[in-house]
This record gives C-alpha cells, structure tokens and sequence, in this order.
C-alpha cells in the first residue's frame, strides 16, 4: 500500500480522495495554486505544496511542478480526481518514470480511450455495443440507401472531415434520404473541401446511460450497475441516479456484463465509466472515462462500494476487495450537483460564501469543499457540493432529497438548488420520464419561471 | 476645489495652510499637528474610525484539533512570515529544492551582506533533475537568506531579500 | 452627520467664519480644527461613527427558499409586530383559541376605548374545552384589540394593548 | 396515514421527526418554548406554535397546551420523541380521549415498562432473561446462602427497601456472604427502618446491550439487532455502537428471536428498546424503553430501516414495511453524542455557535439542529450534534469516524468532540474492549490529559 498520496487536483474531489486516504491511513499532499491556498483540502492534508499561480496551466496541469512537489514531499502516489491531469496518459508515463504510482488505469488504456476513433474501435472489439453507420465515407445514393436500409431510419449525415454540426442532416425515411445526402454533400464539400459523407443511426430521445466499472489490471473487472445522466445542459450534467428509471434488472444485468467482460478482457485497472446513449432498448457507446467521475457517489450509494478506496488499493497492486456476486443495487439515489450559478440563466456566481449549512440526517450525503467564509475562485469550475440522497425506493429518495434541498442554505453567491427543488418538484421528473434534451426544452420553456 | 475663502475680518487664518496641513496629515498617517506662527496657533487632528469587523471569515476554517494543521512543507523557521510580504523579496518560480551553491563543495552564490547586480545568479531551484538558475530580479544588498541549502520549496515561496 | 460644534470663549465671532471651518473639516475630513489668536479661540470638531459589524450573527438561519418559512399560526394581520413589544400588551398565559364575549349571542367584553379596571374579564382563552378568563392585569384604556374572535393565540402572544 | 403531526420535542429529535414527515408528504407542526423560538425545526415547520415559557414543565410538559396546539392546528397525531412526554402513559390517554394519534406503543404497555418490579415480572413471563436473585425479602444466612449458591457468585445483597447504593453489599464467595448479610442488613435497618432484603446476581463488568424491536401492535414483531451502549458517564451513553463488538451472529440470533417473539405475545406497537447488561455470554434485562432512543441512527444505518418512518406507518395502523427475514446486518455504525460540554470535565457551554461545520462524505451522518449563529439555551440538555459514521467493518467505521471527528468544527461552545477524537484513538476501544465501567474509570485516570 502506498504511504504518502500526492492529490494533484483541488475543491470537492482532492477532499473526497483526502477522505478515502485518511481512511486507509495513508499520509495526504495537498497541491493547490496561489488561488486555492484557503481550500478545504489544503487545510486537512498532512502537508500542502503550492505549486502555481491561479492559471490551471501553471498548475494543476503543470506536470514537472507536481513531479518536483511529489519529490520534495516524498510522495510515492499520485491521485489525480478528475478532469486536469486524470486522462493525460503523459502524466501517467511520467509518473511511472520517476517511480511515482499513479492511481488510475495503465496509459496506454488513457491513450486509447482518449482517442474518439480508437475508443470506438476497441468498443467493437470488445464487443460493446456502438452507434451502427457505415465503416466509411460514402458518396454514392445506392451506398448509402443500403446502409441505410440496414441500421433502420431516421439516420443522420454526418460530413467525414467535419464537425460541430456542419453537413449533418436527418433523413427519417427512405423518401428523404437522397435529398439529404446531396444536401450534406453538397454542405460538406462547402465547409470543408471534401464531399465524402458518413451515415449514423439517429437517436431522437436518447437517455445517457452509463456503467461504473472496476478493474484490478489482471484480467478481474466488475460492473456496479448505471447510474442514469440524462438531465444535462450544454452537456454538462446536473442531476445523475441510480439505478436508472429506465432499465429493469435483466437490461442491467445484460449491458453489466458486456462490460465486465469487456473490462476483463482489456485487463483494465482501477475505475472507469462506459458511457451510452440509450434509446429504446438498445445501448449504444459513446466513449469511456478512465477516471472517478463527479458522479461517482451515486454508485457508492446504491452498491455500498467505496470507489475511491478501490481505486487507491488496486493501483497499489492489491485485489478488488468485492467480486460481482457481491455487487447488489440496494435502494436509489440521486446526485444534484450544486454549482454556482444563477439557477435559471447559469451565469457563473463565484465569490465569498457568507452562510453555509449543508442538509443532515438519514439517507443523505453531502460532498463539498466549501465552508462558511470561503471565497470561491473565479479561475475554475462553479461546484458548490454535490448533494447525494439514497432512499429505499426512488420515490422515498425523491421524498428525501426534497426535504433535503429545503433544509440546504448558501448565501453570499447564487446557487443552482432552486434549480433543483424546481425540477425535485415536476411531474416528468417524479415519473423518470426525460431523456437528454429533456432539461434544455423545460429551461428553454421557461421552466424556472420567474427566474428566468 | 481651491477657492479663494473670505475669513473673518478680526481672525485671518489661511484655509490653504490648513489644507495643506491635512494633506501632510494623511501623506504621514499622524492624528494630530499643531502649528504655532506668531500669535497663530493651529491645530490640526484626525481621529481613526474605530472599526471592529468580525467576519465569519475569522471564524476558524475546519481544521481539527489533534489533526495536524496543514503544515507547509517549507515552513521552516528561516522564513518569518512578515518576510514574505517584504517588498524586496524574491520569489521561487517553481516547486522544486533550493541550493545555495553551483556544488556540493562550492561556496555558496551569496551570503547576507553580498552585493548583486540584477541578472546576478543567487539559487539554483532543482525540479524534475533540472537544476534552474535563479537571479537577481535587480540590483542591490542580500538582506536576508530565508532557505538553507537543499531545502523544499513552494512556487512563490520567498526565497532572499535584496534591498 | 453631528453639527460642527462651535466652542468660543464668547459670541462675538462671526458665524460664516465657523461655517467656513466646518467647511474645511467637511472638505479635509479632518475630525478638529482649532484656532486660536488672542483672546480667540475656535476649535471645531466632528465625530467620527464607530461600526460596528458583526456578520455572522447576521446570516440567515436555515429557511430553504421554497419551502414555507415557519408561520406562526396565529400571524394574524391583526397583530402588527411592533405591538408585541408596546409596554400595555396583555399577552397570552397559554395555548389556545380566543374568544372575545362570553357566549356566541352576547357583546364583546371590550372595545376598543373600553376603559377596564384591573381584574376586569377582557377575554376568555379556551384550551382542552376549559375557558380561562384573561383579566386586564392593570386599569387603563383599551387601544388595541389584537385578536378576533375564535382566533387561536399562542403563548404569550399579544392580545390587547391597554394604555 | 395522519395529515398533520405535531412534534412535541426539541433539538435534534425534532428536527429527526420533521424529517421523517416531510419524506413521508405529512404536514407538519413545531411547538416551542419561548427560548426555542429559533430552533431549526422551528424554522422548517409548516406551522410551529409557541407553548409556554423556557421551564419544560410549563411547555415540553404541559399536556394542555399540547392538546390546546393540536385543536388550534388540527394536527390529527402526535409524535412524542424521546425524554419529555414520550413514555408518559396518561398523555398517551388524553391524546386518545381527543381522538388525537399518539405515534408510540398502547398506554398499558408504556404504564407496565415503566414500573421496574412490573416490568422485570413481565420480562420473565415473556421469556426474556432477567437477573437472577430471590423472589423476596430474605433475613435468615440459610436461606440467603441456598439463593446464593443457586445464582452463583459474586452476588449483591440489597436493602429490599432501599435504593441509593446505602444497605449494598456484595459478597464474592460463600465465606462473604454472611458478614455481608448481616451489614446489610444492619444498614437497611438504619437507613429504611426495615432488614428485609434481596440477594442478586452482581455483574462486575457488563456491557450494556440492547434490542432494537418494531411491533405493529397485532402481534406482528421484528428486532433489529443490538447496539453496543457500554460506553457511558453517569449512566449517560455517550458512544453507541452497533454491531456489539461482544457478540457473534448467533448470540445475536439467539437473543434478538427471544425479544422478537416477546414483543410478538405483548401485541407491542412501534419502536421499543429492551435494555440488558451482558457478561459472560449471558445478557441480563434492565429495562424496555417504549419509545426511540437518541441512538437509533446506529441500527437505522446498519439496517438500512427508517425507524420513525416505521414508527409513523404503524401508528397509523399500516403493517410493518419489513419482516425479519428483510433485516440483514450491514456493516457497522458508530455514534457520538457530541454534546456542549467541557470534553473532560462534562461543565456544560451553553451559548452562542460561532462557527458550525459537520463533516461530509461517505457514511457520514449528522442529526443536529445547531446551526451557525444558534444560541443553545441552557434550559435543556447538551446535545449539539449525533456524529454517526458507516462503514463496512468496524476497523472502517473506527478509521472514517476518525478524519469525520477531525473535519468537525464547533466553535463558540465547548464540546465534546476532543473527548471522542482521544476515544477513536484508544487501543482498547478498537479493540472493542470495554464495559460500563471503562469510561468512568479512563477519565479518572486522567484519559483526556491536559483536558482534565
């Protein structure tokens, strides 16, 4: 087991990883930036190094300056949370350089899975199930009418070289399908010199569904069940649970196993996430996270598994402590992800929190670095805290988390809960019943009211 | 807003004098001046605003007693705090291990009394085996050394004083 | 903003020249100006106001926003909150419903302008079926009748004002 | 299910009740004293209503003013909590005469556990094992001594008027016993006018362990498992913990099936505790407390049950949500009383919370009504804060509840949380070796150090 962790992250993820270290009795480095010199984790590590001015760049992405504190404090691991450095495979390579652990997967499982192409092309290999379209450009009607045909309609067309929505178009039937494909040519060729096309199967409604998954690096991987991420805006997610209101036992039991096997197969180590979209039964990969996610609490909830602590004892070579008959989904829980933000126009609200009482009793978990007279920095992401909430059913954990966000009390900056005791309160909600433009269209409704 | 003041007939005081007094005043933060000339006698206080501000902010952030508070690596006793804030300090660009000497048996790049130029090497900082040349910032007299050879530092950790 | 004080051995100096120093004190932000030639004297003064701010105190205790602040129950508009605090304010000795005449037919043991001798039954408090007599504690003139009839009251709540 | 209760406690209990009928979609009425205007559950009611002055017996006593605050609000029940009204049978009578719920046990059984004598006759009658010792008054050594080597030493000779620890003695051998008899007897005379007394089995060092149980009133009756309640100043618990490091699942088995069926054949309703001292393998009864205790949380957590939602439901006349198979022992839970008290020498520190911040993260909970800028008055009891930490073995539980004690943060108050984070730390609590006594005799010898 390693002795003396590096936490090269900041706010409520270096505290969540500071709290599984101290659980294990390992000594904790907090890193911070001139920014972060007051944060919660700097004041609870055993020791703190600053490691640079405000910008991420010259900090928390600046790898010899994390290398140097590991080597001034003699740390012999490296955790990295989530976002900055967690998904650099040269950060991992570096790390095993100096022989410094890093508690995440093997880089070359970085690499591939940080490549859009690549990830997708080992999902196949793997068996997992992807998004159906053609294997390559297509310029030819009859092509792609066959294509088509095959992966069933609507389709969307989507330009080869491009991106960011130029040259897509949808074809819902065969009627519109070589209108639509002279169309997205015709835009491709405009926008980027190139008139070859790709055909995709099109998601109208699609959930974001996603599996948690653990592995010990030797060929042992086990799932721990979805949590369910539709209710996004601008793709960020803003409320995560699970299980899903939207799988039943036998679909988890059947896409867990897919990814188990999967995880086995590639020998993956310490935690990930297969992301998918999900629509009418069928499952399809988006990309997988190697790394703890925001909404990893979700998890740990509903399956009683510490994933950090899992994470941290794999990557020091032990074994997973549970195998997946152990895995059992016991209750729901939901994750509201407390930003500061206005809760209706999400303008960025950064500044001194003057009043800060976070929600208490049965079933409910609350994840934060914020304490009252803490200045939140404008220099980095607006979490506040994560509320988490388990129940017995997804009913008595609504129930609770409603009781919950009305007892949460932030003041000096704006938050989202009144987003969330909004949405805590409305019918679709309550009946699980939205898929991933579901919170776009209530906002873009006037869903917040008033407060819009 | 410096108009020409009509004063009394019998009591000629001059409002620039005044003004000017209050300006030194505040230029030397004093509270009180008092000027004789003559028979002319003026004087001239400013009282401080009593303010007691007790922020939530004072309030003690989570650190629990018998954790050990975070306690940073270089807080070494070299380093007074009121150091750090002096204006002549320099700063350590990087996290990384301070040296006082080019080698182990070379003499050290300064000592307190020595006088730089700017551009002057005066530490090297070693981070990832590369050892990074520190200099003088500008001219003037070492005043203080607040790390020993080899030891950790912080970026922005104060490293000498040069006045 | 205190008045600048004038403090002259006598009257005979002319006001604009005390206007004018206070002037100067306003314009310099000074807290004295004292002047004196000869037999005159003229000190002028401002006090400066001591804050005081405590922030903590102050922050909102845990109401969330959708939910119902806490209602007292019997938040009547009837009982304006600065009656609460009125000397005359005969309160309530429990927890129960207000009634102010003796049964549903009859008047109403006062009014307002009623004057009351101490002892004298103003109204009746019901709790658990049994009606409690409230008596004026003190003679006087009714001037506020707080409560209506069958309105239940709390502990202590202000019932009338009798002046 | 009621529409309205009214919650006739304070502090934490409070605010624990409000909870649970918020979650359950039950309005909800706060009643207070004057020095508990601005008590939290105050604050979150739906209506509160003001009941008397700061003195308990003119407020949290005065049934009148309860019923007169039901009949104003039309609360249809009441929820008594712990302490004050809860186990008072007449209030549970004149709730019953206004057809107003009382959410606890039938008066009868409130009445009979609440007389000693009444409740040990029924507690053997039930099967439930008691004290051995005489049946009455013995004055002759002959039949003192036929007692005596029935029960086994060491036995404790009592003043069978007494009470007060005055006419006590125990005797360790037979070769003690009649010198013990006969002080005893000599002291009961003089202090009660009466020799006659009892002989007892003496327990040296006992655990105190008890039963959480839940009746439905028909007959139906599940126990939860035991708390471990050993650690105690003054005969005040001041550390629970659940499972008893002392027992094994058969132990547990064995008594819980005892206290279950005992409950089944009382026709008990709602949430009951049977209390018992245990040594050697043998647990002896104390006493039944009819109705929650402060500890609850430990068996809430390592059982996953709500028990005031149990409470409320079965006061209604619902069934019990679970049956004994559904209970399954989870892990372990610890709890700390964290109280506004000197840490060593217990002097109570009423006053204004300056700063507040609990602990968050996994398996942490935290029942408290203290917020920042609350003054705790000095009219009632110390609690500031039930610490309750989770985790999947005690040596998880212990090291969680450890860097929770350390993320703790009261200021303005002296409490109680140095007091636990030296008991975290001590070797003979992780090893689970203490009994009712160990507090007491740790603080004696000088624990808390400097503190004392």
């Amino acid at each position: 087991m390693f002795d003396k962790v590096l936490i090269a992250n900041r706010g409520e993820i270096a505290l969540r990883i500071l709290r599984a270290c101290k659980e294990l009795g390992i000594a904790t480095v907090a890193v911070h930036s001139t920014a972060d010199a007051d944060a919660m984790h700097v004041k609870l590590a055993d020791e703190s190094v600053c490691i640079g001015p405000p910008s991420p760049r010259d900090s928390y992405l600046n790898i010899p300056a994390l290398i140097a504190a590991c080597e001034i404090t003699g740390a012999d691991a490296v955790h990295p949370g989530y976002g900055f450095l967690s998904e650099n495979a040269r950060f991992a390579e570096v790390l095993e350089q100096h022989k410094i652990g890093f508690i995440g997967p093997k880089s070359e499982h970085i690499r591939t899975m940080g490549d859009k192409i690549e990830a997708k092309r080992t999902a196949v290999r793997l068996g997992i199930p992807v998004v159906p379209g053609s294997d390559g450009g297509i310029t030819e009607d009859d092509e792609a009418k066959k294509v088509a045909m095959k992966i069933g309609f609507p389709v969307i067309i989507k330009a080869a070289a491009g991106g960011g929505g130029r040259g897509m178009k949808v074809a819902r039937s065969e009627d519109e399908l070589s209108y639509a494909l002279s169309a997205a040519r015709t835009e491709a060729k405009a926008a980027f010199g190139d008139d070859a096309v790709y055909i995709e199967k099109y998601l109208e409604k699609p959930r974001h569904i996603e599996l948690q998954i653990l592995g010990d690096g030797k060929g042992g991987a086990i799932h721990l069940a979805e949590r369910d991420c539709s209710l996004q805006r601008r793709h960020q997610k803003v409320w995560e649970e699970g299980p899903s209101p939207a799988l039943n036992a036998e679909q988890r039991e059947k896409i867990g196993s897919i990814v188990a096997n999967a995880m086995s197969e590639l020998k993956y180590l310490g935690a990930g996430t297969i992301e998918f979209l999900y629509e009418n039964g069928e499952f399809y990969f988006i990309e997988m996270n190697t790394r703890i996610q925001v909404e990893h609490p979700v998890t740990e909830m509903i399956t009683g598994i510490d994933l950090v602590n899992e994470q941290i004892k794999v990557a020091a070579g032990s074994p997973l402590s549970v195998s997946q008959s152990d895995i059992k989904v016991n209750g729901h829980a939901i994750e509201c992800r407390v930003n500061a933000e206005h809760p209706a126009t999400f303008r960025p609200s950064p500044g001194l929190v003057t009043y800060f009482h976070p929600p208490g009793g049965l079933g409910v978990r609350v994840d934060s670095a914020v304490y009252q007279g803490y200045r939140i920095p404008p220099h980095y992401d607006s979490l506040v805290a994560k509320l988490i909430v388990h129940g017995r059913t997804r009913n008595e954990c609504l129930m609770r988390l409603r009781r919950a966000l009305d007892e949460f009390v932030v003041d000096g900056i704006e938050t989202t809960l009144p987003l969330f005791r909004t949405l805590v309160r409305n019918q679709d909600i309550q009946n699980g019943l939205y898929d991933i433009h579901w919170l776009e269209k209530f906002l873009k409704d006037g869903g917040m009211g008033d407060l819009s | 807003m410096k108009a020409p003041t009509p004063m009394a007939k019998d009591l000629t005081i001059d409002p620039d004098l005044v003004r000017e007094i209050a300006k030194l005043i505040s230029e030397t933060d004093l509270t009180e001046i008092e000027v004789e000339k003559g028979d002319l006698k003026i004087r001239v206080a400013r009282q401080v605003t009593v303010q007691q501000v007790m922020h939530s902010v004072a309030a003690p952030a989570p650190v629990a007693a018998p954790a050990p508070a975070a306690a940073p690596v270089a807080a070494a006793a070299e380093k007074p705090a009121d150091l750090g804030a002096h204006p002549g300090a320099v700063r350590s660009p990087m996290v990384g291990t301070a040296y006082r000497r080019p080698s182990p048996g070379s003499n050290a790049f300064i000592e307190i009394g020595t006088v730089v130029k700017a551009g002057e090497k005066i530490l090297l900082v070693e981070a990832m085996k590369t050892f990074n040349e520190i200099v003088a910032p500008r001219a003037g007299t070492v005043t203080h050394i607040m790390v020993e050879d080899g030891q950790p530092v912080e970026y922005g950790e104060p490293l000498v004083v040069i006045e």
